[in-house]
């Protein structure tokens, strides 16, 4: 008996239905290129330079040398932008990877095993979802931020960025793990699961085999919504203090944008507004798609 | 007899985005007083558009093209529906014709008492006092043999067993006392024994209230017991029409053939099941030709290229084949 | 129903404890030793065993199991888990470490500002969002539904700092048409004017979302079989989305708006601190920039418990909304 | 569908009534008929009233105006002078300089409270001082005052203090032998040893009174009831952003000065020599902790006075550091004042990198461009500075010049050389601590790191709430740390204490700069009696710091004070925060906009 899995076809069909969207197509495009510039950031080669200040042209306004105008060092706005894609992008991505790792294992776990390592789990997650959820990023964060723990003889310093993921990290896989849970329970006692389960397989590769195949679409669907949450959490965390703080975010940026905007300079709050803009707005047209590309219910229901 | 509502010529389209799926494809029948028309078919036929189209309740994206549905009115001429304007189509809908649907479960309304919903039917058409409405709910929910009527009044759907439910659907559409009762598989979601007693009450309440009834299935048993006129559509046509008897008799249309012939029977063991080969195709490729033609046993080099006209084939019994049985 | 409550209050426990616990170990555990903090900048060392003494700091932070199978139930008891324990379930979270102020009483003249904040803002934004999605589902696809669905993800886009910076150096700065910060000393309708410019970001910044989840709420309830019926019957559009597919809907919603009940009394964190509201957004936002422990302490606490409250009216509304729950 | 109904139009009608406010809404606020009201804004939340706990500006700006102290400075004059405020007179010192007398003032009472008996207020004793400072001496209160006030000079107050963290209850009844009151109008003062500048801390908000019944009857929340014997008392709870005082009826008679520099005198300052103050009636308070909300109050007329945030600075002052034509047209007049403050970068002189490395200290002091830093954040509003000793202070050298706070990056490069080779290698990272975590403070943090980067150094910078950067000092783990300093009272002294080894931390001397020559400086100086003989000494001890480099000394600041000119007889003073009661507020004069 074969499971009905999601085929290759399957995946293959659903990536062709939401790309036909011209919309979608876009969509991904950009956040492609957010990614690609992140990515350039991280090599290194040719970017665009923030650190070289000039105080003679301090605050300066958009102009061919500076498409984003400068900032009170007079260094580059765009380059900080440019920058500032790299933080956003390894925060989400960083703590997107977190929740998604946390949920899915420990959704798994208490879908398929059920009794009391499910109620423990559940327990946990009840747990932090009753505390609500800003006060519970900004207790980790708090707690978090500058702190040297010893692990195994090493001794690691969270700082600035890495304190801002895992805080976003560790809060913010309950959703998904509360929504993996419910869909294991459900495929548990799905026919070829236990049609697998009485040929002998172990309960991991019924999990990785089985189960987990049919919930992956949710993890997609979760990790792109989640990504553009962490982004603008990144910005608030920041105006409290406890964000990035030595290299340029966004938010900071925002940040920045708090005092210079009386004196007229807009224009790194637009810089970084327009940045936040895009790939949360390309975000969400791209999630929706892959909604819809993956739910075959819904598919042509709407517009 | 002079029909109370006239088909004709009726098309109704689903277009998804750039694509267009025809799902009921120029469908003519006609509905009288105190008869009850079957409409079978396998699903996916186009039975259930038909219906809807006929309430003007195609959900989106569908849409209704082309045809004419044509409702006899006592005094003045026939009112075409289908050109009605939304606010005039929806006096229409419920006094005139009323429906009923496959799913008891969940066709009513969670969060209101039975009374509240019967009520709702009469009070949108009719300006009654609420002491007149209650009296004529319960006399409703009476003819459709609701245990208890006084106190089901206030009971929730829930609080119901799903025949109980159909017979609450049934005291909607007969609410306003309509010239025409349209029923979706009214009695597919129920037990064989429901079933029955639900095709009886049908029955009766057309007699008494001299309905026309379209009665939608895919249970010949259903056809069988409860009409006197089938159409057997396939694929957006109906492919063949007659009086019960003789089509069950005597089927003309290969496909009828092979419907009929899938219908196990007491005693006859070794007839085959699945009759007709192949499965339906999608909509969104309907053979050119005869859409049957590419499972159909008969078929010749002329079903591949024409689709046949309708041609009569006795008194009443009209069939669309190139080749029809004999 | 009343034995339903208290069974509900019980599943509750574990949950309390696990808040309890949670806040223990981001504190105490993670947090380190806060008497260092409190001493004061010219404690001496015996000072501060003093104050660890006082405090209860110098018991073990976990309760010892040895104890506890030598018979010795005091000493059992007395370590710094059960201690946390003790004053977080009693509501005695001491004082804040900033202002030496009883933190209760800070709780208390921080909710009332924070509510006339929010609670506006909720009954606007609720409202607001719940007709443009009516509306919206009532015209599906029509040219009105797109542009909102398309204003609605450009909205959510907006980062929610800009939006506040923007308005309030533009609307209230450059234009004079608020207030620029500000609370009256005493609740009066003087509020009105303060919290106008605050809200109506408030309620900007939440319309988007508010307006798409709806929308797809109310879409998913029109697609269901009873609407179906209710148009056979012949009821009017209006009386569809009004009468049926609301009522139908108010379940999502009520779990969407309990979700939102904390946040009401916590305040908003960004408007306050913006327009000087001395709320207990303001107040949190305060005691991470003071580092003052106990203060987000018990914010991270009585938020919790609010949000609990909150499920256990949910289920009484739900109740009363949909007859097929009952509660027993 | 009812319960819809009443939510539509419960939200239809509150968003009516927001979106109507820009209709209804006048900008600038009027005071009522025959009130004189001033309305004050404060840039951040008041930490407490306890006097013996006031210790930031913000606090004392509102303690000042109601609690008051022994003696007080001269509102008008400069040089700044000391006179009696609640004593009736300048101590009778003895001979060997151990034993004070002061006469206390006759008639001062307390404003009328609920403590007092039937509400009204009592007159102030002698006992009430004793009280207060016994209380700064509790360690239960954790006064951070104490120890920079008292500790080692009052006879039996030290043991006092010892004996309160034994006991559970305090008994302020407990005789101290340092302090006695003979009678209630008569306050001796025994030290153990020559005390200086004791008169100047008697002058210091943290030595008011503290009335035992306020106390008996607040306790613990007595830091929510300030109950003083100043000019105005409070009404409501100061802890919101907004609160008021009002006249104290009990206020004693008192006379505007009839004395003033001359300066001030030309600005007008005198107009109402002679006349019974306060003028005010009213004080309303705003708390707004964001620097923009405030600067727009000021200029919609909402608040009396104000600085000027660095942002706004081009829109009011002119190239030639005059206030702009278009300010001037709205009635918004300017103070500019030099300000005895100093801005520094500190070195942990125990660190071992930057503590044992003159040359390095040397070379990161001349790679500092304060021209662009006083250009960037204070916008021209400061100065170059020479050392530790800033103007309006005895001992101030404007020509002295500091050869290590001049901006010459190749000296520092040669320096630089110089102290690799010291450090027998390349210089490590560095580690700058910012005591605050906003925006202003990750600027400044962000202009450090990009000024020793041209130098070739690398700096990390540590962001911390002011608790923790306190944490950090204390346990003396900061290697480079940001901090400024105000003066107490016009005495160079205050400055310098900041360098006396002993003071080391947990003490005031965070740089925790220890040197025998200058401690023994140190020593010699604070024992003379005559302030005019210690300069000489200050000037040497100066000379030693500035070689020495244990800090980077960045700025003298200027301030820069606008108010509308309806506020009159404004005026900033260093040291003194009660000067509500010589203000006055113009009703005939229409609110500025």
């Amino acid at each position: 008996m074969t499971a009905p899995e999601k085929s290759r076809n399957y995946w293959l069909s659903a990536g062709r239905e939401v790309l036909r969207r011209p919309r979608a197509a876009v969509s991904l495009a950009v956040i492609l290129f957010y990614l690609a510039v992140a990515l350039w950031g991280f090599t290194g080669w040719k970017t665009p330079d923030w650190e070289t200040e000039n105080f003679e042209m301090a605050y300066r306004p958009p102009s061919r040398a500076h498409p984003f105008g400068t900032d009170i060092y007079g260094r580059d706005v765009l380059a900080k932008t440019v920058y500032g894609t790299r933080v956003a992008v390894s925060v989400a991505l960083t703590a997107s990877v977190l929740a998604l790792v946390i949920g899915l294992v420990l959704g798994l776990l208490a879908g398929y095993f059920g009794g009391w390592i499910d109620d423990l789990i559940t327990w946990l997650f009840s747990t932090l979802q009753s505390i609500p959820y800003i006060l519970l990023i900004l207790a980790f964060a708090f707690v978090l931020q500058d702190r040297t723990f010893t692990l195994f003889g090493a001794e690691f310093r969270i700082r600035g960025i890495n304190a801002v993921s895992l805080a976003l990290g560790l809060t913010g896989w309950v959703g998904l793990c509360r929504l993996i849970r419910g869909e294991a329970i459900k495929h548990r006692e799905r026919e070829y699961v236990l049609a697998a389960r009485a040929l002998g397989s172990s309960p991991g590769r019924l999990i990785v085999r089985q189960i987990l195949p049919n919930v992956v679409h949710l993890a997609v669907i979760t990790f792109s919504l989640g990504f553009v949450s962490y982004i603008h959490a990144e910005v608030i965390l920041s105006f409290l203090g406890l964000g990035v703080k030595h290299v340029p975010s966004w938010g900071v940026m925002i940040d920045d944008a708090k005092l210079e905007l009386f004196r007229g300079v807009w224009w790194q709050l637009a810089a970084a507004t327009a940045a936040i803009f895009f790939i949360s707005l390309t975000l969400h047209i791209f999630g929706d798609a892959v909604r819809d590309g993956l739910d075959p219910r819904l598919r042509g229901e709407r517009r | 007899m002079n029909p109370v509502l006239e088909v004709s010529g009726l098309r109704t389209h689903f277009g998804i985005e750039k694509r267009v799926l025809p799902a009921v494809r120029g469908v003519d029948f006609s509905l009288s007083r105190g008869r009850t028309l079957g409409l079978v078919g396998e699903s996916g036929c186009g039975k259930t558009v038909t219906a809807l189209s006929l309430m003007r309740l195609v959900p989106r994206p569908g849409r209704i093209v082309a045809g004419s549905v044509r409702l006899d009115r006592s005094g003045g001429g026939p009112l075409e529906l289908l050109s009605l304007p939304e606010s005039r189509m929806r006096r229409i809908r419920g006094r005139e014709l009323g429906m009923i649907f496959q799913e008891p479960m969940t066709s009513l309304n969670p969060v209101f008492t039975i009374g509240e919903q019967v009520r709702e039917a009469i009070r949108v058409h009719e300006p009654l006092g609420k002491k007149a409405v209650r009296e004529r709910v319960i006399g409703l929910l009476r003819d459709v043999n609701l245990p208890d009527p006084e106190s089901r009044y206030f009971d929730y759907p829930h609080q119901l067993s799903g025949g109980q439910r159909q017979r609450v659907m049934i005291a909607i559409a007969l609410a306003c006392n309509p010239k025409v009762l349209i029923a979706d598989e009214p009695t597919t979601a129920l037990d064989v024994t429901v079933q029955a007693r639900i095709l009886g009450l049908i029955s009766r309440l057309r007699d008494r209230y001299e309905m026309a009834v379209l009665l939608v299935t895919h249970d010949l048993g259903v056809v069988a017991q409860a009409t006197e006129r089938v159409a057997v559509m396939y694929l957006g046509r109906i492919v063949e029409a007659a009086a019960t008897r003789r089509l069950f008799k005597a089927p003309a249309h290969p496909y009828t053939r092979g419907l009929l012939d899938s219908v196990p029977r007491l005693g006859e063991e070794k007839r085959r099941l699945a009759a007709v080969r192949g499965a339906v195709p999608t909509l969104s490729r309907i053979p050119a030709g005869c859409s049957f033609h590419p499972r159909c046993p008969r078929a010749g080099e002329v079903c591949r290229r024409e689709s046949p006209a309708p041609r009569e084939v006795g008194e009443g019994h009209r069939v669309e084949c190139h080749f029809p049985l004999e | 129903m009343l034995s339903y409550f208290i069974r509900r209050i019980l599943y509750l426990v574990p949950i309390l404890i696990g808040i309890a616990l949670i806040t223990f170990l981001l504190f105490r555990v993670v947090g380190g030793d806060p008497v260092d903090r409190v001493a004061g900048r010219y404690a001496t060392e015996e000072q501060k065993e003093e104050l660890r003494v006082q405090l209860g700091f110098d018991r073990p932070l976990w309760p010892q199991p040895g104890r506890l199978l030598a018979g010795d139930l005091d000493g059992f008891a007395r370590n710094q888990l059960f201690g946390h324990f003790a004053s977080t379930f009693t509501f005695r979270f001491g004082r804040s470490e900033q202002y030496r102020r009883s933190i209760s009483e800070m709780i208390r003249s921080g909710a009332g500002p924070s509510l006339s904040l929010t609670v506006p803002a909720f009954i606007i934004g609720l409202f607001l969002q719940i007709t443009i999605a009516m509306l919206c589902a009532f015209r599906r696809n029509s040219r009105f539904d797109r542009t909102v669905v398309v204003l609605s993800v450009l909205g959510i886009s907006v980062p929610y700092l800009a939006l506040i910076i923007f308005g309030q150096a533009y609307l209230a700065g450059r234009w004079g048409l608020f207030p620029i910060y500000g609370y009256p000393e005493r609740f009066g309708f003087s509020v009105v004017r303060y919290v106008a410019l605050p809200v109506l970001l408030g309620v900007a910044a939440g319309l988007g979302a508010g307006v798409r989840f709806y929308r797809t709420v109310i879409l998913d309830e029109t697609r269901a079989d009873y609407v179906r019926t209710a148009r056979a019957k012949g009821v009017g559009e209006g009386g569809v989305m009004f009468g049926h597919v609301l009522k139908n809907a108010l379940i999502p919603i009520i779990t969407q708006v309990v979700v939102v009940i904390p946040f009401l009394f916590l305040g908003s964190l960004l408007l306050e601190r913006f327009f000087s509201i001395p709320g207990l957004g303001f107040m949190l936002v305060d005691a991470v920039a003071g580092a003052d422990w106990p203060v987000i302490n018990a914010l991270t606490f009585v938020g919790a418990v609010i949000y609990l409250g909150a499920l256990l009216v949910t289920d009484l509304l739900y109740a009363l909304v949909d007859p097929r729950v009952t509660l027993k | 569908m009812k319960l819809w109904l009443i939510l539509g139009v419960v939200a239809l009608v509150l968003l009516g009534l927001f979106l109507s406010v820009p209709f209804f809404y006048r900008p600038a606020g009027v005071g009522e008929e025959g009130v004189m009201v001033r309305r004050a804004a404060l840039g951040a939340k008041i930490r407490g009233l306890d006097p013996h706990d006031i210790g930031d500006t913000t606090s004392a700006a509102v303690g000042g105006q109601i609690f008051e102290t022994l003696y007080t400075y001269a509102y008008l004059e400069r040089p700044y002078r000391l006179l009696p405020q609640l004593a009736e007179d300048f101590p009778e010192i003895s001979e060997d300089g151990l034993t004070y007398t002061i006469p206390i003032r006759r008639g001062v009472y307390f404003a009328d409270d609920p403590a007092f008996p039937g509400g009204e207020g009592r007159e102030l004793t002698a006992d009430d001082f004793i009280l207060a400072w016994k209380r700064m001496a509790d360690l239960n209160n954790r006064s951070t005052n104490y120890s920079s006030i008292f500790a080692g000079y009052v006879e039996g107050l030290d043991e006092f203090r010892a004996y309160t963290a034994e006991v559970d209850r305090v008994d302020y009844d407990l005789p101290v032998a340092g302090l006695r009151a003979p009678d209630p109008h008569t306050l001796e003062i025994r030290l153990v040893r020559p005390h200086n500048f004791l008169l100047y801390w008697l002058a210091h908000l943290p030595t008011a009174p503290v009335a035992r019944e306020a106390l008996e009857k607040y306790g613990e929340d007595l830091v929510n009831h300030p109950v003083g014997t100043g000019p105005f008392r409070l009404v409501g709870n100061y802890r919101s952003n907004r609160f008021s005082m009002v006249r104290n009826e009990n206020f004693r008679r008192e006379l505007y000065p009839d004395r003033a520099a001359e300066e001030l005198a030309e600005r007008g300052l005198l107009e109402d020599a002679g006349r019974e103050i306060p003028f005010i009636d009213r004080i309303e308070w705003t708390v707004i902790e964001e620097a923009q909300p405030l600067w727009l109050a000021f200029l919609a007329g909402k608040i009396d006075s104000s600085g000027i945030p660095k942002d706004n600075f081009d829109q009011v002052i002119t190239t030639d550091r005059e206030l702009s034509p278009a300010m001037k047209a709205r009635g918004i007049r300017l103070i500019k004042a030099e300000d005895p403050s100093i801005f520094y970068y500190g070195f942990n002189m125990e660190d071992p990198v930057v503590g044992e490395n003159r040359p390095l200290r040397q070379a990161m002091s001349l790679a500092f461009d304060r021209e662009t830093y006083i250009e960037t954040f204070l916008n021209g509003r400061g100065m170059v500075p020479t050392g530790p000793i800033p103007p309006m202070i005895p001992g101030f050298r404007e020509e002295k010049g500091n050869p290590y706070t001049r901006y010459d990056l190749d000296r520092a490069r040669g320096l630089l050389e110089e102290a690799e080779e010291i450090a027998g290698g390349p210089i490590p990272v560095l580690r700058l601590a910012m005591p605050g975590t906003d925006t202003t403070a990750r600027q400044m943090g962000e202009y450090f790191r990009i000024q020793m980067s041209r130098l070739g150094l690398e700096i990390e910078v540590d962001y911390m709430t002011w608790p923790k950067f306190q944490d950090a000092a204390k346990t003396r783990s900061h290697q480079i740390f940001s901090l400024g300093w105000l003066a107490d009272y016009p005495d160079a002294q205050n400055f310098l204490l900041l360098f006396y080894g002993p003071h080391r931390s947990p003490g005031p001397n965070s740089s925790n700069y220890s040197n025998p020559e200058f401690d023994a400086l140190y020593e010699e100086a604070i024992a003379l009696a005559d302030p005019e003989e210690r300069i000489p000494l200050y000037h040497r001890m100066e000379d030693i710091l500035i070689e020495d480099c244990p800090w980077i000394f960045t700025t003298y600041r200027v301030i820069y004070a606008l108010y509308h000119d309806r506020l009159q007889n404004y005026y900033p003073h260093d040291f003194l925060y009660g000067t509500m009661k010589f203000q006055r507020v113009r009703s005939d004069l229409p609110d500025s906009l």
